[in-house]
């Protein structure tokens, strides 16, 4: 498996998303910086969390404009995995690669915490290595993860499937006061109608060595390199 | 020069007269501008220098004392870490949001100016009382501008402590504290070294924000001027990271010999300081500074405090590829002048020379004063109250949980977890703890981290209080098995001109430093901050540690929690507590009184290291520092954090009260499994430290008992309630 | 005709009316403002090359419920200068407007 | 007189003018708006009983150099759109007026 992470002016997880791949996983891994117009030879783009562009005006609305944005999205539209992670799922969002917008966590602070995900759906090739149902600890630090689509989006994305985690307690109950920041229907993570682009806002590069607390955020990394493997045979 | 122009200044007219002699002749106002910012408090610790002689700064382990941007201390294996502290208190009470921002800002770049990769940020804070909208607006507004520097550039808050007084009302304390870490051969000086070579800038424009702790020569002032000089500056974290990246990256290449942040009195500090410290001179073109503003006069150039700037020495052969480092960030450099012999300080503007002073004179030429000192009368008064008058708790009970929910104990994850720890993938233990835990990847070792002080010790007692900062900030450290290897301090105290405050900076200071000489620990760098007083009224002197610590296994540490049932509960250390200056007597009977319990810091010393093995033989599952509120919180925290209960029996010898709420320095409580209770009880007795037993890890209650009887019965429930709840409900 | 004191409550009650303020903050113009640079700095990329001088503050609207406009501005005033903005860093200004009872 | 396409630049450049464009950007009303809401308490705290549906959101203020204040309208309006603002949760409105040579 060969990743890219995309490093924009104030990208602060690139570190640690490369560090996972390549130490912890073993998986081929480079930076891709945020003025470069090409992406070569590459399974798996991961946009980092961070804040970029300091996230001023809005998070993710500037990064948008990069040059390397247009690699990304055509990139996508040619069936190429890409994951946005906390900040890069805002970058997603703000460059339309995925429905709604992510704003002020409804009590206005940033929170940083371990919270419990609930795997929605494990037909998607970030979740396809767990079982449906499955409960994650996995670290959020945002201050912008309030999910929003209008009800007819929203609607449209239960009926395609496309919700891939929601906030939980560690029983795996969806209750609001599992929800760290006030996201509609508790969604923390998704990905598109083709299901090939995903966001989330949690961690799971935070989440991958015992040392560190949890491992728990390796399933989503052993998913999207099992998919590229189905993929290779189907092929 | 008319008298007036340096007394507003602030400048005594013995300051004026030996100006003119280091330079020869009367200055103009530009230059005397310069001296007034260089000389200030601030920047040359006239009133202090004396007295921080007292600190041992070196060491075996120590590669930079004081006097750069940071100290510098090696860890071994090739590497080194880079600490410093500091206060951003004024600007704080003010716009505490920016404020604490800058102040984050600031010593964020302190730390990388070395060319370390910074990986951790504490903070120390001190507000008055919450029931105050101000204070709350004041707290809540630090809290946030702490987070929204330090999550934005990407290094984690990873410890910090924060209380509440009425004396810190209207003059909060912000101290921050940033640590970096670098392969030793990294390490650059602030020093314009090489004559010929390049003066550069990099980062922010210059604009007039920021001209302050300096008053104007009154024909210069006016309400406009005021008006365009706001004493707060707004950060950039996006291009204070930008510029740490950039600025690493040139680093790493060796593209510069020399590099200086801008700190207090912008670059008129740079310039000199770094021209002082290389004995060379400097001679910079202000036409070439970019402005953000049009119209500013030369003095204004050189003492603006705008954030995120940074200055270069290099070689002219280097600067395109320099150029092309911080162009990768879109970032231009402005080459502003270059390095002479002669050790002058020359500017011109327009063409003409503007200043041409001796960099030595304004960088280090200022006077040191002792001023006179006096013991204040409330001293002895106040160690002879009378604590046997003190009425023991109707319910035990009641008791511990009004004080967990007081806010100088209750939890403060309301603050830290708006503060991104995790980010960087290092913190092993965040938050929370008696010390941090941040790994190092490059060699599989760790760093521990804390950061303590006390101000009601202090008040009562400055000479024992700045020893027990230094005892308990590193007694911390030996909590998660580390090993304490360098300090750095933060002294937030009163005017100094007056000799009761100097007293209480004296006697503090001189404790902190006997306890560093008796703990062996080196203090590479720190801060002073004076003059907190507002309207005469000074705040409880504090000085701030932030100590750093090395452990060799990071696997091989402690927390405080019970984890295990079934485990025993054991008192390590002293058995001498006091009811003076505890947080007992502030909640319950609304006094800060009383004689502390005494340190003996041979016997520190001693329990320090038998920590440390203990937890690096991993014979213990949990280690808690004995603080505020004494055994009973300290039970009741180490439940908190492992889900579970205990059963205690005190003993028979010493009152409940004293016992469960008593206060006093070496204590500390471990928890261990029951098969290595000879091991543990073998080891207290070689290093001939006290180890008394209480009970067990068991059920879901804390149960303590007196003599058979239970005395304080809380659950699990009620203890978290009372423990985690108490923020969200007043800051609401 | 003045209301007695008595029924002075009773009066305001019926004759207040709501007015919708609308309250822009910005930085001062002597302090730096991040947010602008960065979205000058956007648009340029976006190929307005003929924007300059961006400045990004808060824009608040409230409604308020008040006997006369004038009072009601004295209240967006007040509201304006103790909470909505910090006047060491901050500049405000606001409009006042009739919404219909 | 229309310029011809050689000398477009220079009959641009001594033409243009500089129009000062206000751009609001609020949430959707159907968003909620937990600045709005946390604002209102604040006020009310403060005493402020008489504030209501309080909402908060961002002020961009900007100069544009245009050929005629419909030409700068346009262009605000296209920025505010792409940029400004995001269609999703947000709406926006402004003004652009002329701020002088
Ligand atoms: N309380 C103190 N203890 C030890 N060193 C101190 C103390 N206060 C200041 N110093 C040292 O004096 C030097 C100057 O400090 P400061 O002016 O705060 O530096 P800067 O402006 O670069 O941040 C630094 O090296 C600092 O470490
Ligand atoms: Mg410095």
């Amino acid at each position: 498996m060969k990743s890219k992470v995309i490093v924009f002016p104030g990208s602060n997880c690139d570190l640690d998303a490369y560090h996972l791949l390549k130490d912890v996983l073993n998986y081929r891994v480079e930076y891709i910086y945020f003025n470069q117009k090409k992406i070569n030879n590459c399974d798996l783009i991961i946009l980092p969390g961070g804040f970029t562009y300091g996230d001023y005006l809005r998070s993710g609305a500037i990064a948008r404009f990069s040059p390397v944005m247009d690699a990304v999205i055509d990139f996508a539209e040619r069936g190429g995995l890409v994951l946005g992670i906390c900040n890069g799922f805002q970058v997603l969002t703000e460059a339309g690669l995925l429905p709604g917008a992510l704003y002020r966590n409804n009590h206005l602070h940033f929170r940083c915490e371990k919270i419990y995900l609930r795997i929605e759906n494990n037909s998607s090739p970030y979740t396809m290595a767990a079982r449906k149902g499955d409960i994650l600890k996995i670290p959020v630090a945002h201050g912008d993860g309030n999910y929003y689509a209008d009800p007819r989006t929203l609607e449209k994305m239960e009926r395609n499937n496309q919700i891939l985690f929601r906030y939980c307690d560690s029983e795996g109950n969806i209750s609001n006061e599992a929800n760290p920041n006030g996201s509609l229907s508790n969604i923390a993570g998704i990905c598109n109608k083709k299901g090939n682009v995903a966001g989330m806002m949690p961690h799971p590069e935070r989440a991958g060595e015992t040392l560190l607390g949890s491992t728990d955020g390796l399933v989503i990394f052993r998913s999207i390199f099992k998919s590229l493997e189905k993929g290779r045979i189907e092929r | 020069m008319n008298k007036n122009a340096w007394r507003e200044l602030g400048l005594s007219d013995k300051e004026y007269q030996m100006i003119v002699e280091q330079v020869g002749r009367e200055p103009n106002l530009t230059e005397l501008n310069m001296y007034s910012v260089m000389w200030s408090e601030h920047c040359s610790y006239k009133h202090s220098r004396t007295s921080l002689n007292l600190f041992p700064t070196s060491g075996p382990r120590v590669i930079q004392g004081p006097g750069e941007n940071a100290g510098v201390v090696d860890l071994g294996d090739g590497w080194a870490v880079v600490f410093k502290i500091e206060s951003h208190n004024h600007p704080s009470a003010i716009e505490p949001y920016q404020g604490a921002a800058t102040g984050v800002g600031g010593i964020l770049r302190d730390i990388f100016t070395m060319g370390a990769q910074p990986v951790a940020f504490l903070n120390s804070l001190r507000f008055g009382d919450l029931e105050d909208p101000r204070v709350r607006y004041l707290f809540d507004g630090a809290v946030a501008g702490i987070g929204g520097y330090g999550n934005c550039v990407g290094i984690p808050t990873v410890a910090g402590e924060i209380y509440f007084d009425p004396c810190y009302s209207n003059n909060p304390l912000v101290n921050a504290m940033c640590v970096g870490v670098m392969p030793k051969h990294r390490l650059v000086l602030g020093k314009a070294c090489g004559i010929g070579n390049l003066v550069v800038l990099a980062g922010a424009q210059t604009g007039r924000d920021g001209i302050h702790g300096v008053t104007f020569a009154s024909e210069e002032l006016s309400n406009e001027s005021e008006e365009k000089r706001p004493a707060v500056q707004v950060g950039d974290p996006f291009l204070g990271k930008l510029l740490m990246d950039a600025t690493l990256e040139a680093i790493e290449k060796g593209l510069v010999c020399g590099v200086q942040d801008f700190g207090g009195a912008g670059l008129t500090c740079a310039l000199t300081e770094t021209a002082y410290r290389a004995g060379t001179g400097i001679e910079v073109d202000l036409d070439q500074v970019p402005l953000r503003e049009q119209g500013m006069k030369p003095y204004e150039i050189l003492t603006s405090e705008s954030q995120e700037r940074m200055l270069m020495i290099v070689d002219p052969g280097k600067l395109k590829e320099l150029e092309a480092v911080f162009q990768r960030w879109e970032l231009s450099l402005a080459v502003i002048g270059k390095v002479i012999e002669g050790g002058k300080v020359i500017a011109r503007y327009r063409k003409e020379v503007v200043v041409d002073v001796p960099a030595e004179s304004v960088a280090g030429g200022s006077p040191a004063y002792e001023p006179e000192s006096r013991e204040p009368g409330y001293y002895k008064i106040l160690a002879q109250h009378d604590l046997s008058l003190i009425p023991p708790p109707d319910d035990y009970g009641k008791a511990l949980q009004g004080l967990l929910s007081a806010p100088d104990i209750a939890s403060k994850e309301w603050a830290w977890r708006r503060y991104d720890y995790s980010v960087r993938t290092s913190t092993v233990q965040g938050p929370g703890g008696d010390a941090a835990v941040v790994r190092l990847r490059e060699t599989g070792k760790a760093l521990a981290l804390a950061v303590d002080g006390n101000g009601t010790l202090t008040y009562l007692d400055p000479y024992a209080g700045g020893m027990m900062a230094v005892a308990e900030a590193t007694r911390n450290l030996c909590c998660v098995g580390a090993e304490p290897i360098g300090i750095t301090d933060c002294l937030n105290f009163g005017n100094p001109e007056k000799p009761e405050i100097f007293w209480q900076f004296k006697q503090a200071v001189k404790g902190m430093a006997e306890a560093c000489r008796a703990l062996d620990i080196p203090v590479v760098g720190g801060n002073v901050s004076f003059y907190n007083e507002v309207e005469g009224e000074a705040i409880y002197p504090t000085p701030v540690v932030g100590a750093v610590g090395l452990l060799d296994n990071p696997e091989k540490t402690c927390n405080i929690a019970f984890s295990r049932v079934g485990d025993l509960v054991c008192l390590l250390g002293a058995s001498n507590v006091s009811l003076g200056g505890s947080q007992y007597l502030k909640t319950y009977c609304h006094q800060v009184a009383g004689r502390l319990a005494d340190i003996d810091l041979e016997f520190e010393k001693k329990l320090q290291v038998l920590l440390r093995i203990l937890i690096t033989e991993e014979l213990i599952v949990s280690a808690h520092d004995l603080s505020d509120g004494g055994l009973s919180v300290a039970l009741a925290e180490s439940c908190i954090a492992g889900n579970s209960g205990a059963e205690i029996e005190l003993n028979n010898q010493v009152s409940p009260i004293l016992q469960l709420f008593g206060e006093g320095p070496s204590r500390i409580i471990i928890s261990f499994k029951p098969g290595n209770k000879d091991k543990v009880i073998k080891l207290s007795e070689s290093s001939s430290i006290p180890l008394l037993f209480l009970g067990e890890v068991c059920g879901d209650a804390l149960i303590i008992k007196s003599d058979g009887d239970i005395i304080l019965k809380l659950s699990l429930g009620t203890m978290k309630e009372a423990y985690e709840e108490v923020f969200s409900c007043i800051m609401r | 005709m003045k209301p007695t004191a008595r029924c002075l409550a009773a009066w305001k009650e019926e004759n207040s009316l709501y007015y919708i303020a609308k309250v822009e903050v910005t930085l001062k113009k002597v302090v730096l403002d991040p947010q602008g640079v960065a979205v000058e700095n956007a648009l340029k990329v976006l190929g307005y090359n003929n924007a300059s001088k961006v400045r990004v503050g808060k824009y608040i609207e409230l409604t308020v419920e008040a006997e006369d406009s004038k009072t009601a501005a004295i209240q967006v005033e007040e509201m304006s200068r103790r909470l909505l903005s910090n006047p060491v860093i901050e500049d405000f200004c606001y409009t006042v407007q009739e919404a219909g009872g």
